[in-house]
């Protein structure tokens, strides 16, 4: 299936990709609005810096996905179609289990709804947002 | 004035050519037939032909035709020719008057051999005989002020001037001339009217060039000749074909079909796909001379004692049509201008863009044969 | 090729979905005891703590039986196999014909031998009908105690208290969660639960449950202590519900023992979840682990197996997450290791309620427990999971910055193109 | 009406034909014609026209209705922008034959010169057919943008030349190039390949050379003896791409 | 404090941040390699130094919300003719540091740019002028020394060459990358350098630093740059491209040598020039085996003997008054190409008075060394590149029109992979990961993108060349080379028309 594949060696460490995530998991999808009047969200991202390295981690929907395994609601599946790892928010209980078995750790806690958040590939569009937001394609979106 | 402050003039035209190659002479009515009938190619402001044999009494002297816009001038070039050459003849271009051909220059032709190492004065020792010539014609062209030496081979001799072909041909009374080549051109020039030197043909020693269409790659073309000593003076993109004929056949000793590459080469594309030892050798001629590359449309026919070429440039915006009957080979902008003299050829072609049509004489041809064939009726005109 | 599955928990699940990974066609029958669709488990506590309504159990859409075609027998009960005939009987006398059977019956609540624990009044938290029960009795009485300060038992009891009920937990180790926790953990979350008012008494056990008209009314500890209450839940652990093999000559211990292809004794017949003794990822071992992963994942594996995919499973990783009154914790692997030959690396901020402990063993990561802290802390799972050498960069882990890019450049390499 | 054009200027000649047409003349015989140019141009009425000899350049510029018929050799221009009509020259013909064409039909037996079929375009119900019985120059259907071009090479005086020059088709965005036989891909333009026809090609490709057959006295059969190739643009935005906004 | 020395308050930018939009992302911090967005923890808020801001624009690229204007400080001295505010923030600076100005890029002064003063011819009637996009349109250019005539022999009754030539290089393009050495810019350029070159058939140039180990594959497109520094000078790297050039001089700095700071030689620079890491890499002013023309020569002919003469010898000088001159001894020396840099060729770092005054414009150096090579019957000895402040493909055409075989483009390829023209290369903090290779900065360049984007470029500029060449009627460039009768001058006086041997427009 088709991942967010990161650069790391021309990852510059700008951070837009966060903020286009943000911005389309926002309600308003402006990214004023997102950032000055709506409640504020993570990014489904995780971006590292460390000196001159950094790097965005994004979700791999794994073949045999961990945070599938430990959800004890059901709230994160695997759609056997499309392979991307889903998360239903409204089942989610905020267990953290996922949080715990994402080897990547890219499972946030979004501690204000008791709930986790995590990449869907942006449904709404071709490209994820933090993929055509990268100025630099240091994220790859394609099949490997 | 600088050299490069020369300009080039620039003209649509029609031509016509004709060679026997077993040497049999023709009249001049057959060409002028045959230009006349493309009349309508050209505007009355420039006609001319080139004629090969016609001088058999002086065959082995280079024969100067001079053109001159005052006395003083023509007296300035005779002044040079003694310094420089020994002239065996000397006479008046006959001439007749016709009502559309005003103010003719002075026209005088003469016989000459170049001045031996040795002899008395030298001007410029260590020259070939042609190369002497071209030095001297150089000379008078580009110096004197008011003269223009526009033919200078051997055995043959351009005429032209400013009016319709035909009453040009009327004017130098060339019906009364027998060659066994001709060439013929039709001029319709667009910036600089009235200049007797501008009509065609071009020549240099006995290579001469009628062309239709433009030489757009005439500045670098008259650049890359300045390097070899001569020099463009005539304010026309057609004189530096005549020179680089005389460069690259004559000094370079390149064969004339190789020459016509240089003119119209091959795409690359082209190229790329020849066997190795072509590839190489059109790969060497685009690189040595791609300052002689005739660029922009064109369609010339040249010729020299030895034989008539016609070529078109390599995309062939400008028109050739080819025909043969017997010993006979014509070649003409239109069809209807080989028909004319010709009606029933034995073939008819149109020549592939940049692949000249080259025809040498036979062996054994005798140039000086004096049966004169006669024209058949001018259908055109 | 018939497919038939006893149970209907997350192994059920799993062993479905593993199933169709390979063969989307064959019938699936399960055989579920209890009367509802896979429920979320776990999430009774949630229910009782009147967080969530029975609707949200659901673990997989209402569609998820159809789609899969799947037929389910609810509420039915099977009590034997027939191993010769290939089908499974059930209590009402019908037999399942089966070519591929799973046992997935999970584990069914220990309970001690207790004075009195026999009559009204004792509960036990480990199905949705005994989070009804419970449900049932908020309102109505004003105290309860809770036996076992696992996480059954814990969970339990915050629900209760969250529902205005007098809460104690008595535990015998001397800490709760004493399978996960260390006792620095213990007692943070210890001290956490005695702030919201949950009273928790370790190093003890019930000697008897009090009654009086057959009515619960106490208990007595061991050491003559006592407290008043009106009812007792007992969640001591769950033990591996294998009855329905007797007889079958499927191999058993502590569970049913299955192979790397979670295959038993009997071609043909599987097991997997809380009933199943499977490989265990860190000791290499077969042993029961009853956690809700590896019950999911053994389902999964079990299924693919039977569908004829032929894939070793590869162990299960203990670990459980959970919160307690805002605090997360987690622990994962060996967090609690058994003797001295192990490196353990501590980190503790006592004000904030953070306590951060990893074990090592020759380098190698092999348990982690946060507390407190736990961004990203599947990376340690991760680690562990995959056995990966970590001295050069311990104290990098040991930070609560813990990021994939502490991790030396090659193996980030390879585990982010994955 | 015969006229003997021997010796008459193009323009005298043009005038009779047109003052003849105003008169209600409709057939038309030209003889001795050579070199006469703008033969039929503009005429817009459907008359007839047998030339005998060589017509001059542009022989039915912008013409819109005649029927010209050349027993011999045509020059350059033939057909420049014709619009209705037909022109059959039954021995060869020069450049740019049909530059710009929008209609009508022009049927050469022998060979063709160079950019012949260059722009031509179909619009409405008009579609411009070009058939060459001989072989063709380079630059065959430049820029095309519409109508049909076909190619037999079956009567041609140069045997051993190949069907056509290079740069056939090049920036072509509309219409379709037929050629009898095989096409070497190195001489089609950039983008371009040989493709096999279709049922609709068939049809129509016959029905276009029955015309042309029964102009010319050729054998149908022989000509469809031999399977045709098609060249069709690859886009018509081939060089959308080309440009920075 | 209070007080602010006067350079901070004539600083050149200022930052507009509209609160509006500002969105505190830190994008802006985060990018600006000088400091000037700063972060204030407590606020919460994106604040500025903009003392600090180059004017490199990055931050105004990347801002999500387009809060960011980057504009010139409005802040004027009082106006005077004579005392330009440059020359009086230039001794502030001075009296603070005691230094040597030092600046980046190409002399940016306002002398006449003669491209803009030529204008080319195109047909019209007379002539057809070409449709490039479906007739052919060649530009395929070989560089080296061709002979004045070829010698065929017939074989067969085929012409056979029997003529010898010496290397020739083909390119596809009239357009070469200029060189600019792995150290001034970072690999990841060169990277992208090295593949565009390769997609396109031209060639990428090496500069002073060496060759890195990973560019070797490209050495079909390579030339190799030995100056007189011999950075990473062995017989592997002379051998390794299709062709050896020896910089005499630099446009941006004719007569100046080149200093990379010790600190910029890291281990991956250290390697490829073959020096240690930390130490200085100076390049002398002069080779010290050249005093004279005859040292050149022999240098030529070594670097020939080192690569069994298969590698054609370019050398390149600085446009100075006695170009014409120098390029007739070099032509002489043995040569087979030589680039001319005119002054508005940039650098990663040159003192500023030197690149600001000194040298001569590339049109000037470049008409009057193509008329004095034909004038002496050697052009064809030689082919010529003209460098320098090319900056489209108009110039291109000029420049090709006025005497090049093809030109060097270095500005115009940094510019195509982000470069601002901010000047400040030789801080080695370039926002832009181009002149920079601190690691953190240096992968801002993506190579794929920069490859991309430069055979983009130069594809265009083919394209456009393709057209003004159509226009003018010519479907070869070779027609075009040294065709000064597709100039006019406009607006130039006697003396101009005359070194640049075109006529006025209109004439």
């Amino acid at each position: 299936m088709k991942k967010v594949y990161a650069r790391e060696d021309v990852c510059i460490g700008c951070r837009l990709c966060e903020i286009a995530c943000i911005v389309e998991h926002s309600i308003s999808k402006d990214i004023i609005r997102a950032f000055k009047q709506e409640e504020k969200r993570p990014a489904r991202n995780v971006v590292e810096e460390c000196g001159p390295v950094s790097f965005s981690v994004h979700c791999r929907h794994c073949d045999e996905p961990p945070c599938v395994q430990v959800c004890i609601s059901g709230a994160i599946v695997k759609d056997p179609a499309t392979g991307i790892v889903n998360h239903i928010p409204e089942k989610c209980v905020g267990c953290w289990s996922c949080v715990m078995a994402c080897p990547y750790g890219v499972i946030k806690r979004d501690t204000d709804r008791g709930k986790v958040i995590k990449c869907d590939l942006c449904p709404d569009r071709d490209l994820p947002a933090c993929v055509s937001a990268c100025p630099n394609e240091a994220l790859l979106y394609e099949e490997k | 004035m600088k050299s490069w402050q020369y300009q080039k003039d620039i003209s649509g035209c029609g031509l016509s050519g004709i060679i026997n190659k077993n040497g049999e002479r023709i009249t001049g009515e057959s060409i002028i037939c045959s230009i006349a009938c493309q009349h309508d190619r050209g505007n009355g402001l420039g006609g001319g032909f080139a004629a090969y044999g016609i001088y058999p009494d002086f065959k082995d002297h280079y024969a100067l035709h001079i053109m001159a816009d005052n006395l003083d001038a023509l007296h300035a070039v005779e002044g040079f020719l003694n310094q420089t050459v020994s002239v065996v003849h000397q006479e008046k271009i006959p001439t007749r008057p016709n009502k559309y051909i005003t103010d003719p220059p002075i026209l005088r032709r003469y016989f000459i051999e170049p001045v031996k190492e040795g002899d008395r004065i030298c001007r410029w020792p260590g020259l070939s005989d042609d190369d002497y010539i071209v030095r001297v014609v150089m000379n008078v062209n580009r110096d004197i002020k008011g003269a223009y030496i526009f033919s200078s081979g051997k055995n043959m001799g351009a005429f032209k001037g400013v009016g319709f072909p035909e009453d040009i041909a009327d004017f130098y009374r060339l019906d009364e001339y027998s060659g066994y080549i001709w060439t013929a051109h039709n001029r319709f020039p667009t910036n600089t009217p009235g200049w007797w030197g501008g009509a065609h043909p071009f020549t240099i020693l006995d290579w001469s060039i009628v062309h239709n269409g433009e030489i757009s790659s005439y500045g670098i073309n008259k650049r890359y000749l300045e390097m070899f000593g001569y020099h463009c003076t005539l304010l026309t993109d057609t004189e530096v074909v005549a020179y680089l004929l005389d460069l690259i056949i004559r000094r370079h000793g390149l064969p004339v079909e190789l020459a016509c590459k240089v003119f119209a080469p091959p795409f690359w594309q082209e190229i790329d796909r020849m066997d190795k030892e072509a590839k190489r050798l059109f790969t060497a001629i685009r690189m040595v001379y791609g300052s002689g590359l005739l660029n922009g449309p064109f369609a010339i026919l040249f010729a020299y004692n030895g034989g008539l070429v016609g070529l078109n440039d390599r995309v062939k915006l400008r028109p050739l049509v080819a025909a043969v009957k017997g010993d006979t080979v014509y070649m003409a902008s239109e069809e209807s201008a080989i028909r004319a003299i010709c009606p029933d050829p034995e073939k008819v072609w149109a020549p592939k863009a940049g692949e000249p049509v080259i025809v040498t004489m036979d062996k054994g041809a005798s140039t000086t044969k004096k049966q004169a064939r006669l024209s058949p009726a001018c259908a055109g005109a | 090729m018939k497919y038939v599955i006893i149970g209907n928990g997350v192994a059920a699940i799993g062993a479905v979905e593993g199933i169709r990974q390979t063969d989307r066609q064959n019938p699936i029958t399960i055989i579920a005891a209890e009367p509802y669709a896979t429920y979320g488990r776990p999430l009774i506590a949630n229910l009782l703590r009147g967080k969530i309504h029975e609707a949200d159990l659901a673990y997989r859409p209402e569609v998820f039986y159809r789609d899969n075609k799947v037929t389910l027998l609810l509420g039915r009960t099977a009590t034997k196999i027939d191993v010769a005939a290939r089908r499974a009987l059930l209590e009402d006398g019908d037999k399942v014909p089966y070519d591929k059977l799973l046992i997935a019956t999970g584990g069914k609540p220990f309970i001690p031998p207790i004075q009195g624990k026999d009559g009204p009044d004792v509960y036990t938290f480990t199905t949705l009908d005994d989070a009804k029960k419970l449900d049932a009795l908020v309102g109505k009485i004003k105290q309860i105690v809770v036996i076992g300060g696992g996480l059954i038992g814990l969970k339990a009891a915050e629900s209760l208290h969250d529902r205005g009920l007098k809460v104690t937990v008595v535990e015998l180790a001397d800490r709760i969660l004493s399978t996960a926790f260390d006792q620095t953990a213990g007692k943070i979350i210890g001290n956490r639960l005695a702030e919201v008012g949950i009273e928790v008494i370790t190093e003890s056990s019930v000697k008897e449950i009090v009654r009086k008209k057959d009515r619960v009314k106490g208990i007595i500890l061991n050491d003559g202590h006592n407290r008043g209450c009106e009812a007792v839940v007992i969640a001591i652990g769950v033990i591996p519900d294998k009855d329905i093999v007797k007889g079958t000559g499927i191999e058993t211990n502590r569970g049913i023992v299955v192979n790397d292809y979670l295959e038993t004794s009997v071609a043909g017949i599987y097991a997997a979840g809380d009933v199943a003794e499977a490989l265990d990822l860190l000791s290499g071992e077969r042993r029961v682990v009853p956690i809700w992963p590896n019950a999911y994942n053994q389902g999964q594996y079990a299924g693919r197996n039977m569908a004829g995919a032929r894939v070793t499973y590869k162990g299960g990783l203990p670990m459980n997450s959970i919160e307690f009154y805002g605090i997360p914790t987690m622990s994962m692997g060996m967090a609690n290791p058994a003797d001295a030959g192990y490196e353990v690396i501590t980190r503790l901020i006592p004000e904030k309620n953070v306590y951060r402990k990893l074990v090592l063993k020759d380098g190698i990561l092999v348990g982690a427990m946060l507390i407190g802290e736990v961004e990203r802390a599947g990376i340690l799972t991760g680690l562990i999971r995959n056995r990966v050498k970590v001295n050069s960069f311990k104290e990098e882990l040991m930070k609560d910055t813990l990021s994939l890019s502490s991790l030396p450049g090659e193996i980030r390499a390879e585990w982010l193109n994955k | 009406m015969e006229i003997n054009a021997q010796g008459i200027y193009y323009k005298d000649l043009n005038d009779i034909i047109r003052k003849a047409i105003r008169n209600g003349e409709e057939n038309f015989i030209l003889r001795n014609v050579n070199g006469q140019r703008y033969i039929a141009d503009g005429i817009s009425k459907k008359i007839s026209m047998e030339v005998y000899g060589v017509p001059g350049q542009d022989l039915g510029a912008f013409m819109k209705g005649p029927r010209v018929v050349v027993h011999g050799n045509a020059q350059d221009g033939v057909g420049n922008t014709m619009d209705v009509g037909k022109i059959v020259v039954e021995g060869m013909a020069g450049d740019v034959v049909g530059y710009g064409m929008r209609g009508g039909r022009i049927h050469i037996k022998g060979d063709a010169g160079y950019r012949v079929g260059i722009h031509m375009k179909a619009y409405q119900d008009k579609i411009p057919v070009i058939v060459i019985g001989g072989k063709a120059g380079d630059f065959l259907g430049e820029y095309m943008a519409g109508g049909v071009i076909i190619l037999l090479g079956m009567f041609s005086q140069d045997a051993a030349k190949p069907i056509a020059g290079i740069f056939m088709g090049t920036g072509m965005h509309g219409g379709v190039i037929y050629v009898r036989g095989e096409v070497d891909p190195h001489q089609l333009g950039f983008g371009l390949i040989p493709k096999e026809l279709d049922g609709e090609d068939q049809k129509n490709l016959k029905i276009y050379l029955k015309e042309y057959c029964d102009d010319l006295d050729i054998d149908l059969r022989k000509v469809l003896s031999v399977p045709f190739k098609k060249v069709v643009p690859f886009s018509h935005r081939p060089y959308g791409n080309m440009y920075a906004y | 404090m209070l007080h602010q020395p006067i350079t901070k308050n004539y600083h050149d930018f200022i930052i507009e941040r509209d609160p509006e939009k500002c969105i505190q992302c830190q994008v802006c911090v985060r990018q600006c390699s000088y400091g000037a967005h700063i972060y204030n923890e407590k606020d919460e808020r994106v604040t500025e130094d903009e003392a600090r801001c180059v004017g490199c624009h990055r931050c105004e690229a990347l801002c999500p919300t387009e809060a960011l204007t980057i504009r010139r400080n409005p802040s004027e001295f009082r106006e005077n003719a004579l005392w330009a505010p440059q020359f009086i923030k230039n001794i502030y600076k001075q009296a603070d540091t005691g230094g040597v100005l030092l600046t980046g890029m190409g002399n940016p002064y306002p002398y006449p740019v003669y491209w803009d003063r030529m204008v080319l011819d195109a047909s019209q009637v007379t002539n057809p002028s070409i449709d490039p996009l479906r007739e052919p349109m060649e530009l395929r250019t070989w560089l080296g020394s061709k002979p004045d005539a070829i010698e065929v022999e017939m074989k067969k009754g085929k012409p056979n060459l029997t003529t010898q030539f010496l290397p020739q290089l083909q390119i596809n393009y009239p357009i070469l990358f200029s060189a600019m050495s792995y150290g001034s810019i970072n690999l990841n350029v060169h990277v992208g350098l090295a593949r565009a070159a390769e997609e396109l058939g031209i060639l990428y140039n090496t500069g002073e630093g060496g060759l890195h180990q990973s560019l070797y594959k490209y050495g079909e497109n390579t030339i190799v740059q030995c100056a007189s520094g011999r950075f990473g000078v062995d017989s592997k790297y002379l051998n390794a491209g299709v062709a050896i050039e020896i910089k005499i001089g630099q446009g941006a700095k004719p007569g100046i040598g080149g200093h990379l700071p010790g600190e910029k030689i890291g281990k991956e620079i250290s390697i490829t020039r073959m020096i240690p890491e930390g130490s200085d890499a100076i390049s002398p002013a002069p080779h010290h085996d050249i005093y004279s023309i005859e040292d050149l020569r022999q240098l030529i002919y070594a670097l020939k003997e080192a690569t069994d003469y298969e590698k054609p010898v370019f050398v390149k000088i600085a446009a100075v008054h006695n170009s014409a001159a120098i390029a007739s001894g070099i032509a002489r020396a043995g040569a087979d190409v030589i680039a001319i840099d005119g002054f508005r060729g940039g650098t990663g770092a040159a003192p500023t008075m030197i690149r600001d005054n000194v040298g001569i414009p590339i049109e000037l150096a470049l008409a009057s060394v193509d008329e004095r090579l034909r004038q002496e019957g050697i052009r064809n000895r030689v082919s010529l590149l003209a460098a320098g402040g090319i900056r489209c493909s108009a110039d291109v055409v000029k420049a090709i029109a006025l005497g090049a075989d093809a030109v060097y483009i270095g500005t115009a390829a940094l510019i195509a992979v982000g470069c601002t023209v901010c000047q400040r290369c030789y801080t080695g903090k370039c926002p832009w990961g181009i002149a920079t290779n601190d690691p953190y900065l240096a992968k801002r360049i993506n190579p794929d993108i920069a490859h991309r984007r430069l055979a983009n470029l130069v594809r265009a500029w083919g394209h456009e060349i393709q057209e003004m060449l159509g226009g003018m009627g010519l479907n070869a460039i070779e027609s075009l080379r040294g065709n000064r009768e597709k100039l006019r001058g406009v607006g130039l006086n006697e003396v101009e028309l005359n070194i640049l041997g075109i006529k006025h427009a209109g004439a």
